[in-house]
């Protein structure tokens, strides 16, 4: 965070893109709030968000989709205190509304005469998926491995792929142009999304205080709103 | 193949305006102070531009009929000679000059082939694995005359086919030209652009002078050039013609006398043929004197006009003993004066053998 | 005069990836390249980005002919069409491309219903979205030269009685050889390192859609080090086949 | 017969584009085109990819000329290296600028001791990003039209007496205006629609970094549909600034 | 300036080896069959192709010496006009010319002022507003002519300036160019490449023929066009040359007798001067016949030589009366045969006046 001089203060939070809605809400409050704040928003992949910390970016706070971004930071030394997991996601099928391919449940994923999209191995989504298909035996074969959940979603949107596994957030912000599936499976994958202000801090009171607004009772509200579930 | 044309063109201020007619077989040469128009229209023959207004026709084709016909270059079977050689960069010498035959469906060993012959023709066989870039300028122009007359195109179009060319090269390339636009069987029409009235009296059956984008003379090329009617054509032209038959010394009269001169190289004897001579060379003696001396050519004849012509006097005779009817000779103004020059006088001309020189004729 | 902004825009390039030199992690690289994915990841990289560079030679030189040579009106709005791929972000580039091959798509759901062809998800929906991406760099890069060259050669040709395709063949298309060797170059290059549209309009899925940056992007985010490991991989390839396989005649004459 | 490939070629790049537009959700334009957000992004795409076509223009130039005059063998070594960029996944160039031009990087370093200067995260980072993406595309394709129209007119500047630097302005740049214009069309066109080296080594903080793809990106995490929409918009201004405001000096001769 | 060279270059299989001298102030011709290497020699002294070996100097300037030193082109204070026009296609006719004086410091408005003035000297002056591709092929060789000389080179190449030119405009440029490189106050250097003894003649104080990348023949112009030594020299020139001083309609000799001749328009009477005539144009009669005539000009002789030179003979006199030593003419064997001429005979010679120009000669 930086003074700029009419006065204002930049408050730079470090947000996974995921979070785009549920943040910008945050943001809005948040400078209600504090008079003279200006809450700046950087949404990236959370890897490049992590990259970009360690390389001395002026970030305040930082809020990443998974654990493993967060620790890089962390081996940094870059965060200050513990990061606080604020928000968990979980996998649900999106598939076209009305489900006219009739998928009832995970195992049918392996149908022969459905085209399936799943996230990449090295993604949360996709590392959650890996376990999903550990715990239940059923191997997948998708047709695309996809970068990041967004992609699978659109795939499933556009009616390219018949399902694709993707996060409940997802599919409460497509509104009504995706059905979802849920399976009961997906508790065991579930992703953790952690919060944490930053060594480098310019306003560390103020980075304190937008974390905590996350995690307090405002953030709570927004993020369900949008789909998350509860640490 | 007869070319018909008729045709206006404005480019900017200047604007062309001619109509010509090229029977088939025949050469038009057409000369013309610098920009007076004579690559234009080249240009509007060739189809790379178009007239504004005009008909042109080849044979029994209509090749341009504005506003709405026009055929393309390539379709018109032309062969065009530009001003620049602008030889392709990219293509050796041979085959630059096999461009046309192969373009015109001939294998690639048929078309260089084809390539090779003329390349030896305009005494280049030499240059023929050799890059443009690698040429002098007037070995490119040699190959640019080689790829034009490849294609043995229905209308030739040749713009000053001889710039660039050394003493050697020049007579020789003309009577290349010679050879291939009059040989018996030809039966293209050619249109040849030049500054030099020679490359006319030797190549062309009629000439037209272009000044301005308009015609302002034209006709078969012996009487344009020896009785020019422009100032400009009398500037580089205003030669004495004598037609008769070529023999080994000079030239047979149809009435029997003989004019010696030095044949051109490409003079068959008992050939129509004509002898050339510049009216400065012709020297004028009183009737009576009868100098037994070098010129090998002497004649009576009368004063018919005397015109000043610049710095010196022209004199064209009348009647005489056959050949010296209608004949220019310069003076200066103190020879007419000693000699007491002036219409009716009778006079004796004597011209030197060494300053006639006998060209073929083209009979028509 | 000339060599201080030349310097400058040399530094400009290169300091970047010497930096990216000097901080790569260089004991990964024999593993890297000995993975299966790694692998799996440039061969399709290479065999695509080939075939996309001939596919936009073959059809983008006509066009940039097509464009450079008419005098018609037209042809002024047609030449802003052509550069609409340059600017779309890549990911709505994808789109695009599915809006019209996808499954839904007008012309894939024609493909499927009468030939029963897919193209989403498969190495030619690869080639399709590296071709469409990079058409624009070549064509416009033609087109600049061509109206630079201008056109004596082509008439001079014409009065020779080639028609437009020999022409095209024989005059054309050897004096533009320097500039269609540059953009042939620019087309490669944009197709070898496309990402957003294929992803898109192709997916990810090892050795059928994985090209090497999308590999590199997931590398990227299960560990950085590695994935700079890999885009080096990327770029010694890049610089191999255009330093070396460029073939001589596209240097243009000495 | 090359119509024939040309349309191909056109249909190939239009379709999609016709595709997006057919599938487009008008009834959101109104409203994205008077959000904030879109206008402060739309802004910020136009200055800074204005900006880097200059600073392209200016730096590329002479080192096109450089590159295609100098007959040196160095030269086609560092033909090479012009390129890497183009090749880069633009993440990893991102990287690579972080790499050299961060807090902790060699050349970012030296600049936050002894001037107090920071580049990530500005405005001017974005340029930045964008330049190094551009500027082999200028000077690629601009080598290219040079190699192509060869150097006589050069020769004869000199000898009337125009030392380089006269030849280079007087001469050099008016023959290649068309082909200038091209290349700078090339690398406003991928300045504008720069995407990975900007969010990684700039960042995307609205107002400041946040330029229209990076918006169209974040607009694609909620809803692709607006997405598309800010995607035509963007085309939109691309095609206006380039049809438009493209000087008739850089068509060429007529 | 004086330039001084020597230098040896090979081209493929072509090797030139030349050494020249032009002094301050003088003009030096080269001639040469296509090919020979006449625009490689001036390529080589304006700096655009590096000798393999060899010494340039201008002046007290080094400007090559192989292989280390090689001074720039644009750093010579060169001006080549070369065998293209070259004229820069994106800028105006006036611009092209105000080029060189503006690349040598002037300001904008001072160079158009100078270019404006060449244009009008080369009677362009109504193109300067167009682009070069709105001339003609003459017109376009008028602007670069005027390019080259605007600005004021101290060593000023020039190939074949006068192609392209019509019969009116080249006679006017050979004008212009007398005047600019033989004004008093010139002390530049300049190498003319041309086709045309007559350019030679008008121009240049020295010459030097090419053949195949040597020199074949150098000197004084006119002792090599009047006695040339190789036949290619003997093709293009072989004139009579005969000193004096000029009058109104004629030249005065030393001897006080008087050629009745044409002036050219640039000489002026009481300078020196030099008539010239070809050999074809001499007539040749007994000593004793005195034909009472137009020709103007008659003198006593002695055969000196009689020499077969193709069809005809060529003889050349030994003493007389002033300056009928040394003189050529060419005889039909005919007339050779008639007139019992053999190395002896005492002879009297004629030439018209409208067959002798007067030219004015280079006193050095
Ligand atoms: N593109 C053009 N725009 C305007 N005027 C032009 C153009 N091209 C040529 N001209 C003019 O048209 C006239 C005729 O040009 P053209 O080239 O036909 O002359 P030319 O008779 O061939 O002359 P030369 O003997 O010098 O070659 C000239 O006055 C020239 O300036
Ligand atoms: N780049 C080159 N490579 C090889 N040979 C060349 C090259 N350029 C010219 N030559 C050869 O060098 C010789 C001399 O060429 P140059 O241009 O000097 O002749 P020139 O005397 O000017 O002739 P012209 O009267 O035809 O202009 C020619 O035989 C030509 O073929
Ligand atoms: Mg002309
Ligand atoms: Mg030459």
């Amino acid at each position: 965070g930086t003074s700029a001089g009419d006065g204002t203060t930049t408050l730079n939070v470090f947000a996974a893109a995921s979070l785009t809605e549920a943040f910008g809400a945050l943001e809005k409050q948040f400078e209600a709030q504090h008079e003279g704040v200006d809450v700046r928003l950087n949404l990236a992949g959370s890897s490049q968000l992590a990259s970009q910390i360690n390389e001395g970016a002026p970030a305040d706070v930082f809020a990443s989709a998974n654990e493993k971004n967060m620790d890089k930071v962390m081996d940094a030394g870059g965060v200050e205190g513990r990061p606080q997991t604020f928000a968990t996601n979980q996998l649900t099928i999106a598939v076209a509304p009305g489900n006219p391919k009739g998928v009832e449940g995970f195992a049918d994923l392996a149908r022969e005469d459905l085209t399936v999209v799943v996230c990449a191995a090295q993604v949360p989504c996709g590392a959650a998926t890996e376990e999903v298909e550990r715990a239940t035996g059923v191997t997948l074969a998708p047709a695309s491995e996809e970068q990041d959940v967004k992609a699978v979603l659109n795939k499933v949107r556009l009616g390219e792929a018949d399902a694709g596994l993707v996060y409940v957030t997802d599919v409460t912000s497509a509104g009504d142009k995706v059905d979802s599936v849920d399976f009961p499976e997906s508790e065991r994958a579930i992703n953790e999304y952690p919060i944490a202000a930053l060594s480098s801090a310019g306003e560390p009171e103020l980075a304190r205080q937008f974390r905590d607004l996350v995690l307090g009772e405002v953030g709570r509200k927004e993020l369900t709103r949008v789909g998350f579930g509860a640490p | 193949m007869t070319l018909r044309a008729e045709m206006k063109l404005s480019r900017g201020s200047f604007s062309l305006s001619v109509a010509l007619d090229v029977p088939e077989g025949t050469v038009l040469a057409v000369l013309g102070p610098n920009g007076s128009g004579k690559s234009t229209l080249l240009g509007c023959l060739a189809g790379l531009l178009v007239p504004d207004d005009g008909v042109v026709t080849l044979g029994e084709r209509t090749l341009t009929r504005s506003p709405r016909l026009q055929v393309q270059p390539h379709d018109r079977g032309v062969g065009l000679l530009a001003q620049d050689a602008l030889l392709f960069p990219h293509l050796s010498v041979v085959d630059n000059v096999a461009f046309a035959p192969r373009s015109r469906g001939a294998s690639r060993a048929e078309s260089r082939a084809v390539a090779r012959r003329w390349l030896s023709e305009v005494d280049a066989a030499g240059l023929a694995d050799r890059r443009p870039a690698q040429l002098s300028g007037g070995q490119a122009q040699r190959v640019a005359i080689a790829r034009a007359l490849a294609g043995e195109p229905d209308l030739l179009l040749l713009d000053e086919p001889l710039a660039a060319l050394d003493v050697d090269a020049a007579p020789a390339i003309r009577g290349l030209l010679r050879r291939v636009l009059r040989s018996p069987g030809n039966r293209r029409a050619t249109v040849l652009v030049t500054h030099d009235p020679l490359d006319a009296l030797a190549l062309a059956d009629h000439v037209v002078v272009l000044d301005g984008g308009r015609v302002v003379e034209r006709g078969a090329t012996g009487e344009v050039l020896s009785a020019p009617r422009t100032p400009f054509t009398a500037r580089i032209a205003g030669l004495n013609l004598v037609a008769g038959t070529a023999e080994e010394q000079g030239l047979r009269l149809a009435g029997g006398g003989l004019i010696s001169g030095i044949p051109s190289p490409d003079v068959v004897a008992g050939e129509p043929a004509v002898a050339v001579f510049a009216p400065g060379s012709v020297a004028v003696y009183p009737a009576s004197e009868l100098p037994e001396g070098s010129p090998r050519n002497t004649v009576a004849a009368v004063v018919g006009a005397l015109e000043p012509h610049g710095p010196v006097v022209r004199l064209r005779t009348v009647d005489g003993d056959g050949w010296a009817e209608g004949l220019s000779a310069d003076l200066t103004p103190a020879a007419v004066a000693e000699l007491a020059l002036e219409p009716g006088t009778p006079i004796r001309l004597a011209v030197k053998a060494t300053a006639v020189t006998i060209q073929p004729a083209f009979g028509k | 005069m000339l060599w201080i902004p030349a310097g400058l825009a040399l530094a400009l390039v290169v300091l970047p990836v010497v930096g990216l030199l000097a901080r790569t992690d260089y004991a990964r690289l024999p593993e890297l390249l000995t993975s299966g994915a790694s692998l799996n990841a440039l061969r399709l990289s290479l065999v695509t980005a080939v075939l996309s560079t001939v596919l936009c030679v073959l059809l983008g030189v006509p066009l940039a002919v097509v464009l450079a040579r008419s005098r018609s009106r037209g042809v002024r709005v047609l030449r802003a069409v052509v550069l609409l791929p340059l600017v779309l972000p890549p990911v709505v580039g994808g789109l695009a491309l599915l809006f019209l091959l996808g499954r839904n798509g007008f012309l894939g759901y024609l493909l499927d219903v009468t030939a029963g062809v897919r193209i989403p998800f498969t190495t030619t929906a690869v080639v399709i979205a590296q071709t469409f991406v990079a058409m624009p760099f070549l064509v416009v890069s033609l087109e600049g030269a061509l109206r630079g060259a201008g056109d004596r050669y082509e008439r001079v040709a014409a009065t020779l009685g080639a028609r437009p395709w020999t022409v095209f063949r024989r005059v054309t298309v050897p004096l533009l050889l320097p500039a269609l060797g540059s953009g042939a170059v620019l087309s490669f290059a944009r197709a070898l390192g496309e990402f957003g549209a294929t992803i898109t309009f192709a997916g990810s899925l090892e050795g059928v859609t994985r090209t090497l940056p999308l590999e590199v992007y997931n590398q990227a985010e299960a560990d950085v080090d590695s994935a700079v490991a890999l885009a080096l991989l990327l770029i010694v390839v890049a610089v191999v086949v255009i330093a070396v396989a460029r073939p001589r005649a596209l240097e243009g004459r000495p």
